[in-house]
């Protein structure tokens, strides 16, 4: 078109046959945009943030013991033994756990509209328009929630971890478990995918965010507070253990994945922090075994992509 | 035109500061009325002051003599079918039909059978079976449609009512509003498909901005409109020929000719000293004029000729 | 070379035979899709969009295999759906720079041509309003834009003018008109407003009950055969009426003060006798014009008669109005 | 015709999809019930039920209230339904009377078959106790119903502030010293129950938390009496202001 040349420039409707990327692979764009209109979300800053507090706790800790030990010899001997009697996985499993509640919250922010909202203003119709499938619209908000949750959990451990190796070399940070580094980056791995299937089903079911999210955060909150009641029950020392009651502990959503946590790093049962009060007869929290708690986890997981999979349903046609 | 069932008189009505109604004052009686306006003209307001949902801010509201809202024995003689897309999904047609017409106080024989009967009427007996989540488009309107005419009412209140349908359709349904009004009832329509209005009615209520612009029929009104001469078209083989005598005559204002050469058009004022002249020109001075039509006397130029102004 | 061809296509949901053996040339340029409530159009888009694996048959849309290249076709056809959709928590050239994305563009590209094509659908100033504030007229213009980001060379737009305010129909269809008229842009429109598909297409495909009941230009469809006049006088009058029958016209069909009226002798003598008779009993003719028949009484017509249209008969590509 | 409107509100309330989860809720009260009565090593059986009746069943009745009160009205005019209701020739008032009956009668099922399922699993079906329960459900799911179409009529966003009410406000207000019982209903209801005080064997934890929540109650005739005030005042309020304000679907959603 000679428009350069003639003085007035046609302005109307133009084609474009500029460069398309071939029509495979569209997940990865809605993952990008999922990601990106995230990131931008303010709350899930904080609590991205905040989630890390038992490693910085745990790390001023440290820094602080070991300052004093310098200052004062009395002090240091403490510390020393303070480094002998520490459990370094306990306080990865801690700090797990300590941030689910967080991840909660990361959770609903980021997965709690993806699919509800989009079912209320039946965008599945723009997608399946453009050349995406019903394929690439799951994959693409599985990996754009995902992606997200994984790195807020991972990032704070793996900081945590290097902090360690760097400074706890001789007090047994890799001597005590070699595997300790790919073992919880498998718990993150599959923490994440678990937390990812669950929103995202939820999500599913409903047609707006804010309904999705109070059910899952209501579900969430009423399962925790009955394992709490379970687990308050538990380590009273003359207390019922019905074998029912074993199984029920960890059966929330925060208490599945502290249990895959434990069963996987197999803790060794030191309070917080590696404090020692000797004389509390308490009844320590049953270990789950890896395999069932696993095979459990796997379930749930299919469980909910199957339930994903069936609301998302493609244009069915009216008659 | 006997006494007509509603009268406005300087009815407004304000959402805060939004205008909804100003200050509108006319009466519509017996036959097919077509309520026309812009998006935001205030139709909607207008409707939902006759079928009782709101009350006027100032001024006076009468169906049938009495103050809408809210009133039951207005209701009683008062059909509507709502522009919203929106039921009780779960039910089936016939069963939202039924539960309407028992809630107008029929007794379950007569609710029956009148839901048959109006079933039937929209042409949605075999398919009223099925549940309303399933309906398409034109379905959901029929059911609207047949929810309307329930209680034999004497007003029917229509907002957008062809919404949907397919012209099949359209066209029977024209014919049932048509065939209403001749029996007396009064029916308000309200749409923005104006070539359909045009086949329904003559008379408008043109409503612009919360004012009421124009009502009463629209050849009348065409008349009046001053900024607009009327603009009249002839197909001839000879264009300049026709356009020298044309210009002769003194009620031409301006003539136009089509750049593919094959017909002329001009604008007057008075078109009825034209049209009575025509024989004229084609008898007497035998020039080959093929057609003489009006572009702009139909409902949509008018439309447009009032809104601009 | 016709923009997509369809060879006895079966499309059945469960029980619901919604397309039997359907064969049909979709010519280029602007077509109009029409057919009553169920008659499978949505069906026939559906197809057309790679969406529905048919039983049986097959086609190419532009080129491009139906069964195969489903995705290939979805990006270089724009659909402009009836029902309202839009992804939310976006602004309006968010979303469209999006849809781009989605259909392959890079992303600064989609941008730029996202706020063009924003422009030429008259949402210059409120592209940076969220979609959800949008009214009825807006959102079927977002739609159209979504649908035109990524240069497609086939736009199905179903229902266009659903919802619009007259002044936002007429918009709308010279919109429509322009993109379909010298942009290599082929348009097809569905919609049940028959005076719209007139206004903006060149031809019409009319689908009933499953099958394909006529293909043909608007201009040919509306030619009525012999050549029946319109009359209108200025009010109905008995007096002419009388009048016209005495000298062998023949009244068709009268509706108040419009007269279809019918004789076998040449325009200029049936033309004569009109205005003389009109002189005689002093009615006054306001339109004399040679009949047309509308596109909905062709559409009457075709849905009536089941004969099969004549067998793809080559329909001139683009006739000029 | 009147009894359409109470008869079709009813079978609206109790389709599946709609009552499902309530009996879902109900029969969980076999599970608590089970699990308590393992629990409370000592104390009679009357003593878990007297608890799982204060600690659950009067709970799910304000809940199952609240939500069965949005349906009347709220919940038409969220979906836009409510056009077909208003332009019925129905005088408003009886609308409200009749499609807030139905609910109070949905509400006082639940709760009534939640009571049954713990009277059940305790044996208690034919204790004194139950029958008294049963009564104050009937008044309870009449005083919360009415109430909340009231709050649904006048607040918009009407469920969180019914749902806030009857879990917050109701479960604090007994506990705290003084008369303020006297402003929730709960201290009616259990006025009417008479539950007695549970066994005060060994501290046992669950024993105390049921000890607590009975302690203040107003006398019977005094519960029915001002149950019946609250009722009436509300529903005559309902009517009023459905009468006279307008209900139309919103521009903006």
């Amino acid at each position: 078109m000679s428009n350069s040349l003639n003085p007035i420039s046609d302005l109307t409707y133009r084609g474009y046959d500029g460069p398309l990327a071939s029509p495979e692979f569209r997940w990865w764009v809605i993952a990008r945009m999922t990601i990106r209109k995230a990131s931008k979300v303010n709350s899930l800053r904080w609590a991205a943030v905040l989630s890390a507090w038992y490693y910085v706790m745990m790390i001023a800790v440290l820094f602080f013991l070991q300052a004093i030990g310098n200052a004062q010899p009395a002090a240091q001997q403490f510390y020393q033994q303070y480094l002998q009697r520490m459990v370094w996985k306990d306080q990865f499993v801690y700090g797990f756990s300590y941030a689910q509640h967080l991840i909660l919250i990361v959770s609903l922010v980021l997965g709690a509209g993806a699919i509800a909202n989009d079912n209320r203003a039946n965008a599945l119709l723009v997608y399946l328009s453009k050349p995406c499938t019903r394929w690439d619209y799951v994959l693409g908000k599985w990996v754009g929630v995902f992606t997200p949750i994984f790195t807020v959990i991972a990032v704070p451990t793996i900081c945590f971890y290097l902090y360690g190796v760097f400074s706890f070399k001789d007090s047994g940070f890799i001597s005590q478990d070699p595997w300790l580094l790919p073992k919880m980056m498998s718990v993150l791995l599959i923490s994440a995918s678990l937390h990812t299937s669950l929103i995202l089903a939820v999500s599913s079911l409903f047609k707006q965010g804010t309904i999705a999210g109070a059910v899952y955060s209501g579900a969430y909150f009423f399962t925790f507070f009955f394992t709490g009641l379970l687990s308050i029950l538990w380590t009273n020392p003359h207390g019922a253990h019905s074998g029912l009651m074993r199984t029920l502990l960890y059966c929330s959503i925060d208490g599945i994945q502290i249990g895959m946590a434990k069963a996987m790093l197999v803790p060794s049962g030191t309070l917080a922090f590696g404090i020692n009060i000797p004389g509390r007869n308490r009844v320590p929290l049953p270990i789950p075994s890896v395999a069932p708690i696993l095979i459990v986890v796997f379930g749930i997981t299919v469980v909910c992509l199957g339930v994903i999979w069936s609301r998302v349903r493609a244009v069915e046609v009216v008659g | 035109m006997s006494e007509a069932h509603i009268v406005l008189e300087r009815a407004s009505r304000w959402y805060g500061q939004v205008i909804g109604l100003n200050d509108v004052t006319c009466s519509i009686g017996p036959g097919v009325t077509a309520l026309l306006g812009m998006n935001g003209a205030g139709k909607t307001t207008m409707i939902r002051l006759l079928t009782g949902q709101i009350r006027e801010t100032t001024g006076s509201v009468r169906v049938f003599g009495e103050e809408p809202f809210a009133n039951p024995r207005v209701f009683r003689r008062l059909g509507y079918c709502p522009e919203l897309d929106n039921f009780y999904e779960h039910q089936t047609g016939r069963q939202f039909v039924y539960g309407m017409a028992r809630l107008s106080g029929f007794s379950k024989a007569e609710a029956t059978r009148r839901t048959h009967e109006v079933l039937n009427h929209v042409g949605m007996t075999d398919r009223a079976g099925r549940k309303i989540a399933g309906y398409s488009k034109g379905m959901r309107q029929r059911i609207k449609l047949a929810q309307a005419m329930l209680s034999d009412p004497e007003v029917i209140l229509l907002d957008e009512p062809l919404n949907g349908l397919d012209p099949v359709g359209r066209r029977e349904f024209i014919d049932v509003l048509k065939a209403l009004a001749a029996v007396g009832r009064t029916i308000i329509v309200s749409s923005h498909i104006l070539f359909e209005v045009e086949q329904m009615t003559r008379s408008i209520l043109l409503l612009n901005r919360g004012r009421l612009l124009a009502t009463g029929d629209l050849s009348a009104i065409r008349l009046l409109i001053e900024k607009y001469p009327h603009r009249i078209r002839i197909e001839t083989s000879e264009p300049r020929a026709v356009a020298q005598r044309l210009i002769g005559l003194p009620y031409v204002l301006n003539v136009q000719f089509d750049p593919r050469g094959q017909s002329v058009e001009f604008q007057t004022k008075q078109p009825n000293d034209f049209y009575d002249e025509v024989p004229k020109l084609i008898l007497d001075d035998g020039l080959p004029i093929d057609s003489v039509t009006s572009p702009d006397n139909n409902l949509e130029s008018i439309f447009k000729y009032l809104v601009a102004s | 070379m016709a923009v997509a061809s369809i060879r006895n296509l079966t499309v059945q949901y469960k029980s619901f035979v919604a397309l039997s053996h359907f064969s049909c040339e979709i010519p280029e340029g602007c077509t109009g899709l029409l057919g009553p409530n169920g008659a499978g159009k949505t069906t026939l888009i559906k197809t057309l969009l790679g969406f529905v694996k048919p039983a049986a048959g097959g086609g190419e849309v532009l080129g491009m295999d139906i069964l195969q290249a489903g995705r290939a076709i979805r990006q270089q056809v724009g659909l402009m759906p009836e029902q309202d959709c839009h992804i939310p928590g976006m602004s309006a050239v968010e979303f469209v720079a999006y849809a781009g994305e989605l259909a392959g563009m890079p992303a600064h590209i989609a941008v730029q041509r996202s706020h063009e094509v924003l422009e030429y659908c008259g949402l210059g100033e409120a592209r940076y309003r969220n979609v959800e504030t949008y009214s009825t007229g807006m959102k079927q213009r977002i739609k159209l834009a979504q649908a035109l980001v990524h240069g497609p060379k086939l736009l199905l737009l179903d229902e266009p003018t659903n919802g619009l305010d007259p002044a936002g129909r007429e918009d709308m269809l010279d919109l429509i008109r322009s993109i379909s008229h010298g942009k290599g842009v082929n348009v097809i429109v569905s919609s049940h407003l028959l005076p719209d598909i007139e206004r903006v297409c060149d031809q019409v495909v009319v689908v009933v009950r499953g099958e394909l009941r006529k293909v043909g230009s608007i201009l040919d469809l509306k030619k009525i055969a012999g050549h029946p006049v319109d009359l209108e006088l200025r009010e109905e009058s008995a007096a002419f009426e009388a009048a016209l029958a005495a000298s062998d016209i023949e009244i068709v069909s009268a509706q108040r003060q419009h007269y279809r009226i019918k004789a076998d002798m040449p325009l200029p003598d049936i033309q004569r006798i009109v205005y003389s008779t009109a002189r005689k009993t002093d009615a006054q003719v306001r339109g004399f014009q040679l009949a047309e028949r509308s596109l909905e009484d062709a559409f009457m017509d075709a849905i009536e008669d089941p004969s099969p249209p004549p067998i793809a008969e080559p329909v001139t590509a683009g006739g000029e109005r | 015709m009147e009894t359409y409107i109470y008869s079709s509100m009813l079978r609206e309330l109790t389709r599946f999809r709609r009552i499902f989860a309530w009996v879902l809720i109900a029969l969980a009260g076999i599970g608590m019930a089970a699990l308590c009565r393992n629990l409370m090593a000592s104390g009679s059986s009357s003593d878990a039920y007297v608890l799982l009746s204060d600690a659950f069943a009067f709970r799910v009745l304000p809940l199952a209230a609240a939500i069965l009160s949005m349906a009347v009205i709220s919940q038409e005019v969220e979906q836009k339904t409510i056009v077909y209701l208003l332009t019925r020739p129905i005088p408003r008032w009886q609308l409200i009377l009749f499609r807030s009956a139905a609910a109070m009668t949905v509400t006082f099922a639940i709760s009534a078959l939640t009571l049954a399922v713990l009277a059940a699993s305790t044996s208690l079906l034919t204790s004194g106790v139950f029958f008294r329960d049963l009564a104050a459900a009937a008044v309870g799911s009449a005083a919360y119903v009415s109430l909340f179409v009231l709050v649904s009529l006048i607040i918009n966003k009407s469920m969180i502030v019914c749902i806030l009410f009857a879990f917050v406000w109701e479960s604090t207000a007994p506990l705290i010293p003084g008369d303020l019982y006297r402003l929730t209903i709960t201290g009616y209801l259990q006025g009417i129950s008479q539950h007695p005080s549970v066994g005060t064997g060994d501290q046992d934890f669950m024993a105390s938390i049921s000890n607590v929540l009975g302690a203040h109650q107003a006398t019977e005739w005094v519960s029915y009496l001002s149950m019946a005030i609250l009722v009436a005042a509300c529903l005559a309020a309902s009517c009023y202001w459905f009468s006279t304000n307008e209900y139309m679907a919103r521009e903006d959603s």
